[in-house]
């Protein structure tokens, strides 16, 4: 099975880094939004199954973290968003 | 044990492949919308996938209960931030390609 | 496989960092740093410390984050083109990281179990403390106990920056005149999936707070995420609504109240002719002792920084308002 | 290859910490500063938790069969650290936000040239 996790958790890793490419340069600013909200389901995802590949699954509680963090930090983006103004 | 093994694997790549394709689909696929639609699909089927593929070699413990509670956690807040990303883009003046060609044929008459 | 992971997480967060430096937009940078947080989080998990990841994914990519944010929404998001040559920063930086890695080849080799650092006063606690403490988490042990007189002046700087932005920025009393119209008013399923997930946060916080002792988690994590939860009903239902539920006035008692819990904690242990902050003297058995101290400590820890991180962004979001209105 | 793995850690710490410090010194924007000094601070974090980092070893949560753990010490350090870091950050914010409500600028430039006007 070990072998399974580490392909997994390079196949995330590998979906990371391209959302971060997303996040670095992106045509709108929803794009990059977009790539950072992707790059944070991945890492709750990479969290979950790192700790089966390191044999201690029991540091879960910090997937939930992220996943929770993530959603805030997607709605306060959204809402300050509309404050500032757009950017010409 | 061994089936059980051999499932998991099957999810846990197939959620992989999913999410491959969805960040191809991130940078490949024309236009804003169409491009919060292949995120929301790594989001949404990979999450399921992979999470379901982790239950499988779980014993039925505290763990377990974790990975349910992600589970439903992600299933709830990521549609829910790509709705509400693709509702502010639409405020926001974002067009969608067909609408933009419309656009610009409109401005060369 | 681990140092593998660990190399590619820091040449992201190299990445990262760098281009924060190019970006002008300075929404972007804000987000990218979040970036930064959640990623140096992963690496804080990638090297054991699981409980320094919980801190920061919380505290760094959640609070930070959204203070910045709040405080962008009042100062605008346009960097201005910079007049300064940027080639004199650039030397100096350059030479001082170039003296810098020459001094990291004296470093002892990452992750060597004789290195110094392994020496002297960590195999005590890794031995001991679970036998004196009786805690599985050796870092609460520390944290609570061991060190529980550093961890009441961090608890007190919290409290006081607290007290300094209620200072700088006014406590966000509540005004009655008609609250500005949100944006998210319209967003009716983020409404339904907020009332959703804010008791689901609430639980987890207690969780975190009460199972600290036994997994990664304690009171600084269990405050954010609680506080976090209270952020979220602000920013989806808007500030007077959520100050309807938990008042500034309640938030400050409440930011005093955890601070003297655990002085008072130390004073009992006093009494009881102790040390100050010796638990071993709370109870008959000093195990159980320990266990009824830390236990106390954490609540006094978690409602301090519960209390003071969402009057903080109490006082920015009202900030945020009042210039909104204008 | 081992050369480079042992020092790896340490070099990409001295890396962010001098591109914190970087953009703390030419950013003219106070919010950027702000963020320059959350890299470096971050920077430092991942120092001490590098050095607390035992080859083999797990976190230091004890379970049964695992006699090798990583350095609890760093961690307890850099957990406060955290969290203070993130109080200072605010009131380093809430300062910004009395700048620009002064001043009507936070570029470091343009309100130095108000300064210099009076």
């Amino acid at each position: 099975m070990t072998e399974i996790y580490a392909a997994v958790c390079i196949g995330i890793l590998v979906v990371m880094g391209v959302a971060l490419a997303r996040a670095y340069s992106a045509p709108t600013v929803y794009d990059r939004i977009l790539g950072v909200n992707m790059f944070g389901t991945k890492t709750v995802l990479f969290i979950a199954v790192g700790g089966f590949l390191t044999g201690r699954p029991d540091f879960l509680d910090i997937a939930i973290v992220y996943a929770l963090i993530n959603f805030i930090g997607m709605v306060a983006v959204l809402r300050f968003f509309e404050y500032t103004a757009p950017i010409e | 044990m061994f089936i059980l093994d051999i499932v998991s694997s099957v999810l846990l790549i197939a959620g992989v492949f999913f999410g491959l394709s969805g960040a191809i689909g991130l940078f490949k696929l024309p236009d804003f919308f169409t491009r919060v639609h292949a995120a929301s699909v790594t989001d949404s089927i990979a999450a399921i996938l992979i999470i379901v593929g982790l239950l499988l070699q779980t014993s039925f413990d505290l763990n377990t209960a974790k990975l349910l509670f992600i589970l439903t956690f992600l299933m709830i807040t990521s549609p829910t931030s790509s709705h509400a990303l693709a509702k502010s883009a639409r405020h926001g003046g974002l067009l969608t390609l067909p609408e933009e060609k419309e656009k610009q044929q409109e401005q060369t008459h | 496989m681990g140092e593998f992971i660990d190399l590619v997480l820091l040449a992201m967060l190299a990445l990262t960092a760098l281009r924060i430096i190019f970006l002008k937009d300075l929404f972007a940078v804000v987000m990218l740093f979040g970036i930064y947080s959640f990623l140096s989080a992963l690496i804080f998990v990638n090297l054991d410390a699981v409980d320094v990841a919980f801190t920061e994914a919380s505290v760094g990519a959640g609070i930070s984050t959204v203070l910045m944010l709040g405080t962008l929404a009042l100062t605008g998001r346009k960097e201005k083109e910079n007049t300064h040559s940027s080639i004199l920063p650039l030397l100096v930086v350059c030479i001082t990281g170039a003296a810098l890695i020459y001094g990291t080849l004296d470093m002892p080799p990452f992750g060597h179990p004789d290195n110094p650092v392994h020496e002297h006063v960590a195999p005590r606690y890794i031995e001991e403390s679970p036998k004196e403490i009786g805690l599985p988490n050796m870092v609460t042990s520390v944290l609570a106990s061991y060190r529980g007189f550093d961890t009441l002046g961090e608890t007190v700087v919290v409290f006081a920056a607290a007290i300094g932005v209620l200072a700088l920025l006014g406590t966000g009393r509540k005004e009655d005149d008609e609250a500005p119209e949100s944006g998210l008013k319209s967003h009716h399923v983020l409404h339904v999936v907020a009332k959703i997930i804010i008791p689901l946060t609430i639980l987890f916080a207690l969780y975190v707070q009460f199972h600290g002792d036994f997994g990664p988690g304690g009171g600084f994590q269990a405050g954010v995420i609680a506080a976090a939860a209270f952020i979220l009903y602000t920013l989806v239902f808007g500030l007077s609504k959520s100050m309807d539920v938990i008042g500034p006035k309640f938030l400050q008692f409440m930011a005093s109240f955890g601070v003297l819990l655990y002085a008072s904690v130390g004073l009992y242990s006093m009494y009881k002719g102790g040390q100050f902050l010796d638990y071993s003297k709370l109870a008959v058995d000093p195990v159980a002792g320990q266990h009824y101290g830390i236990i106390i400590i954490e609540l006094g820890v978690g409602i301090t920084v519960f209390a003071a991180m969402l009057s903080i962004f109490y006082a920015f979001s009202s900030q945020a308002e009042r210039s909104n209105i204008q | 290859m081992n050369f480079i793995l042992d020092y790896y850690n340490y070099w990409i710490v001295v890396f962010l910490m001098m591109t914190g410090f970087y953009i703390v010194i030419s950013a003219n924007n106070l919010v950027k500063k702000i963020v320059g000094l959350n890299v470096f601070q971050t920077s430092v974090f991942m120092l001490y938790i590098s050095m607390g980092k035992v080859s083999g070893g797990t976190a230091p949560i004890l379970v049964e069969g695992v006699t090798l753990y990583s350095n609890p010490l760093p961690h307890v350090l850099i957990l406060t650290a955290i969290v203070v870091g993130v109080a200072t950050t605010a009131v380093g914010l809430s300062l910004i936000v009395r700048i620009k409500r002064a001043y009507g600028t936070v570029e470091e430039n343009e309100f130095k040239n108000q300064d210099d006007a009076i």
